[in-house]
């Protein structure tokens, strides 16, 4: 378990393992390769953040540029998941859910429902969430909670790199719809990762750090921030549990509740906008499944109700902060 | 060029169309039939025409209007029946009703509830066939009123730009519900949308099977043989309403009428191959009878079976969850 | 007040007193009119539950028909909102905001934001919700929780003839962008309403009875069966107080939060999916912020985790039903 | 036809444009300006050529690479460069950055970070000026990838059934990102798209102003006399990358330094000006100067600038909530 790699490397690492294993495997995306057509260099870009780099000429036929037509190529995705291949699309950011959604939420997720059961779907959608790079409103928002609504289809937010290549594997492997999302500051992120092929399971959450007083669970970035927190936190006397569900659906409800049994208190962190949320969803189990331990409100620490601002003081606002996380975790334990 | 039993097939085909969509009117009308229902009567020469070229490996995407296509890809009347009907026994169990009725063993992808849902999706069935290399094609239906939504457009570049072994069919009926499509359609020909796309694109009479067969022979062909996406555009008009209810007063008086008098696919078939003496009227009678002793049949069965069960709400959203 | 109308009525009448105060008011949909180029009837549909019929030629040149196309056409009454008119737009059904989103959630919800205050989007979106037609999964979502969720967009959901009249008034006078949500089960559905032009503020839940031992929260129809379950429960000694939000952005989340201090016990009912919805928004609301007063679990009586079945036994099973909200109510009531 | 005042300002504008761009590109190599940066230089011709056309009460919906067509529709250039450091004192007050500058106050409906987003806002644009009658019009700029887009497809074809005063304007830089637009634009021609969409199409050399002056005019011309909408083809290349950081290597060795040589719009401009003697050397260097000061003067404001106050981060979501 020494060998360190990114984030981004462990999703690489991931495509081609799978690749390599299983030759319906197919990618597709915006430049995924990147230079068709084009006078100079094949495989110029693999994607926007360079993620499939290479993987064009290690897969002859296999990594598909596309137009971009969002709703063309993610339903065409689809369409071959129905007829037996595996495609892995990537939706370059989440924010463009918005030109293909109906292929998402009414053909994919729905088929196997609408069909009596008579449809498997095995596609993943790859794409990148998150605030922090300056993107602005259009570039830089978190919407799982949106597809975590939806029933068929999955949802994975990995946090470590370690978690993006299992769970990836997961993902292709699996039978159903998978949005796959990768938050765009942790592309960077350095982790032990095995060379191995090796699956993370879906619905387990991954306790990354134990403690009783406190139960925090988080999600992507906001695991990293949990920790900064949680650290802040220890030497202060207070310790936080901290839950990274790692999938919102299916989402393991038992190891949260089980957790805040222990410690009676709960915060939730969510980059996201808080209304119809994963935060507030967690919350709104708990408040229904554990109830009876409950000690404290239950707090919710997202980004507010505003689209994500641009200008970088604004942004480092908009995004919940290790402080901002320290203070509701404070005032839940403080309690009476 | 087609054998008597093709075009004895071909007839049975529309016949049974015909006679499933009638029935389905009067059944509705009698307040039996739950949700919308979308009928094909008057436009059985494309679904037959295009699907007779196609094996179980071709897939088609469909429409709301979605039981023509059903049948001439080979579904089960009563599984379709039953399905319309909510019964267990139907092809999707009763949960997906006449928007949503699939069979993807037999390539039918599914009527689509969503206007231009089918565009992309028969964009990936194609995409699946040439990986594989079996030869298979694409069929994606959709209407006048379809040609208009983006992700038709989106899909039929996307064909083109990948060389997918697609064809897509626009089944220009006149009217996307109560809007004619001289009005919808700008520039007024979707066949002319092709060339914008890198595709060639024909005009076809669909009252006429013949020029339907001929027209998606060709573009099955080229597909087969690695020559890329084509549009056909079948023009005709639908015999019903948009769906069951509907009042249709944007019709001209009497214009269903007439149309079922001089443009009935099924009576110029009758007649061509009559006269050219390939079949005789018997032969086509029994057929006649056949279709609606089939369809008798499988109301019958519909309305007698099993409606799901209570634990059924909860199963088939997930292979795994 | 003793004029009695539909739903569908108070609609329609909204837009006619609308229209005929403010020039800028203009009506776009598919079929909304209905006929466009056709030999028969112009006005043949009045959009394909009749709700617009007959403003086609009340007010000429303002009732735009359209071909099928809602990204372009929502957005051009999105464009046309920025440019100083007052689009009231139809998305026929609500399932279809997957072909236009990107309009609602990237241009329409941001622009005020992302320009710096500069921009004013007055449109309101009509779309009917909700299941109960036998229209099976791709027509019967209620999907408002998704828009609920996005900053910039506004949330409309009437339950009452008198409610739908005022809020659309309010909505289309409403300076921001409107969804407004009209259940497909509540057309018929007869009420008071005043003949006279009036308004239903936004963010003011109506207290639809008043009750000291359980509060539920009922959205759309479910305001309906909430209180056939609260008359049900009241002959058996439980008094609810119901409450209907209305509006779920802006939500009142005061009138909740009281009647929670009073009750101390909650029961949310939302006919949508439940992951991420508004039963688990009010849910952690109240988590959080009355926690002090809870004397129970929160329950959220939704609907499953599923598509929408066709089937009648099915679709009947699947839409939260009195019987299940009385049954929530009691659990809580009787939890000690 | 133009005259001298208007040949200057064409010339300004195109100028002030490219140092604009420049001079962003080296501030952005000094790792100063924060998010992603699309830079239009070398396509000065198109937004200049077209909004010499305008007016305020005239809208037109822009892009990603937005900035040439901000200036060319009046944009000030400090808030501009303000807004893409992220400063309270830009025209967004610093909330939008590069990839959303707008300004409905001038008819400029905002830069826009979803590729084809702009058509169906530029629909409603020109549907309020026909409503309003006062014969303003409605432009679209999009990109060749863009027009793969769905949501353009459908606004051209709403625009033309709707017989809206709109313009659509492709800009065909020969690149979406990495991609070729002759390998994503299936046909090869986005102009020919138009037909299919009811409206006439044309393709003009983006280098050379007076072409697309000139097929603008006609356009714009068209639809305020109530003639409907136009789709004009821009061809030219883009001289930067996609965005601030690409490295380029999907591209020929040498083609930007060749285009910069022999295909830049400015350097046309200016040989066809002073060769017809309508405009001195002396003159437009006067300009060069003018432009130069005017962005440096930007950029010293804009880096001097504050920067947003906390309490902005709540502020502008509603009118009222
Ligand atoms: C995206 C979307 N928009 C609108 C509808 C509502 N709708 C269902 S069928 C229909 C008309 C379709 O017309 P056309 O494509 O010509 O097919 P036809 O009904 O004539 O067979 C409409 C508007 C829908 N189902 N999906
Ligand atoms: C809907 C959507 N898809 C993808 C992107 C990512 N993206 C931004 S610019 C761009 C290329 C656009 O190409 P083109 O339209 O030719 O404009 P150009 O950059 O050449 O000016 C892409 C793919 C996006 N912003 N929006
Ligand atoms: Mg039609
Ligand atoms: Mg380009």
């Amino acid at each position: 378990m020494a060998r360190k790699i990114t984030f981004r490397q462990a999703i690489h690492e991931a495509l081609v393992q799978e690749m390599t294993r299983d030759p319906t495997v197919i990618v597709m995306g915006e430049d995924n390769a990147g230079g068709m057509g084009a006078p100079g260099e094949q495989d110029a870009w693999g994607g926007v953040l360079g993620v499939t780099k290479g993987l064009y000429h290690q897969f002859p036929g296999r990594v598909l540029d596309t137009p971009i037509s969002e709703a063309a190529f993610i339903g065409a995705a689809i369409g071959a998941a129905a007829c037996g291949l595996r495609p892995v699309a990537e939706l370059m950011f989440i924010d463009f859910m918005g030109v293909c959604l109906d292929q998402i939420l009414n053909q994919a997720a729905k088929f196997k429902y609408m069909f009596g059961g008579k449809a498997k779907t095995p596609v993943v959608i790859r794409t990148m969430i998150g605030a922090g790079l300056r993107a602005a409103a259009q570039h830089s928002q978190c919407l799982y909670s949106l597809f975590t609504h939806v029933p068929g289809l999955k949802v994975v937010i990995p946090s470590t790199p370690y978690d993006a290549k299992g769970l990836l594997i997961e993902s292709i492997r699996d039978n159903d719809p998978v949005i796959f999302c990768e938050h765009k500051l942790l592309y960077g992120l350095e982790g032990d990762v095995p060379e191995e092929s090796y699956i993370v399971p879906f619905g387990e959450a991954s306790v990354v750090r134990e403690g009783d007083d406190v139960t925090v669970v988080a999600l992507a970035r906001m695991v990293h921030f949990a920790q900064q927190a949680a650290d802040a936190l220890q030497r202060k006397g207070i310790h936080c549990e901290v839950i990274d569900p790692r999938t919102t659906s299916p989402l393991d409800e038992d190891t949260i509740l089980e957790s805040v049994e222990k410690t009676g208190r709960l915060v939730v962190v969510d980059e996201s906008n808080p209304r119809c949320s994963m935060a507030s969803d967690i919350a709104g189990l708990v408040a229904q499944r554990a109830f009876k331990a409950l000690k404290a409100p239950i707090e919710q620490v997202t980004a507010p109700h505003t689209p994500a601002p641009f200008s970088d003081v604004l942004e480092d606002l908009y995004v919940p902060s290790p402080a901002k996380i320290e203070a509701a975790v404070t005032r839940v334990r403080e309690y009476r | 060029m087609l054998t008597k039993p093709q075009l004895l097939q071909a007839y049975t085909t529309m016949r049974t169309i015909r006679e499933f969509e009638e029935r389905l009117h009067t059944e509705f009308a009698s307040g039996d039939i739950p949700g919308f229902v979308h009928l094909y009567a008057g436009e059985e020469a494309a679904a037959t025409g295009v699907c007779m070229h196609l094996g179980d490996h071709d897939c088609i995407a469909s429409t709301h209007r979605g039981h023509g296509h059903c049948i001439a890809k080979g579904m089960d009347v009563h599984a379709m029946m039953a399905e319309i009907w909510g019964k267990r026994t139907g092809v999707c169990h009763g949960k997906g009703g006449s928007m949503h009725v699939a069979d993807l063993s037999i390539g039918m992808m599914g009527a689509n509830g969503i206007v231009g849902g089918g565009g992309p999706l028969i964009c990936g069935a194609a995409l699946a066939a040439k990986r594989k290399g079996n030869k298979g094609v694409g069929v994606c239906f959709f209407g006048d009123g379809a040609s208009n939504q983006g992700a038709i457009f989106e899909a039929m570049n996307l064909a083109s730009v990948w060389q997918l072994p697609a064809i897509f069919v626009a089944e220009n009926n006149g009217y996307a519900e109560a809007t004619s499509s001289t009005w919808s359609v700008a520039g007024g020909s979707i066949a002319d949308r092709a060339s914008g796309c890198g595709m060639p694109g024909v005009q076809v009479d669909g009252f006429d099977f013949f020029a339907v067969y001929e027209a998606a022979g060709t573009a099955i062909r080229r597909a087969r043989e690695g020559g890329g996406p084509s549009l056909i555009e079948v023009k005709f008009m639908r015999f019903f309403g948009h769906f069951e209810g509907d009042q249709q007063t944007y019709r001209a008086p009497g214009e269903v009428q007439k149309l079922r008098e001089t443009s009935d696919c099924l009576r110029q078939f009758a007649a061509r191959v009559t006269k050219s003496g390939e079949i005789t009227w018997a032969e086509l009678e029994q057929r006649d009878r056949e279709a609606r002793a089939l369809i008798d049949e499988a109301v019958r069965r519909a309305k007698a079976d099993p409606k799901p069960a209570a634990a059924d709400l909860l199963t088939d959203v997930y292979v795994s969850y």
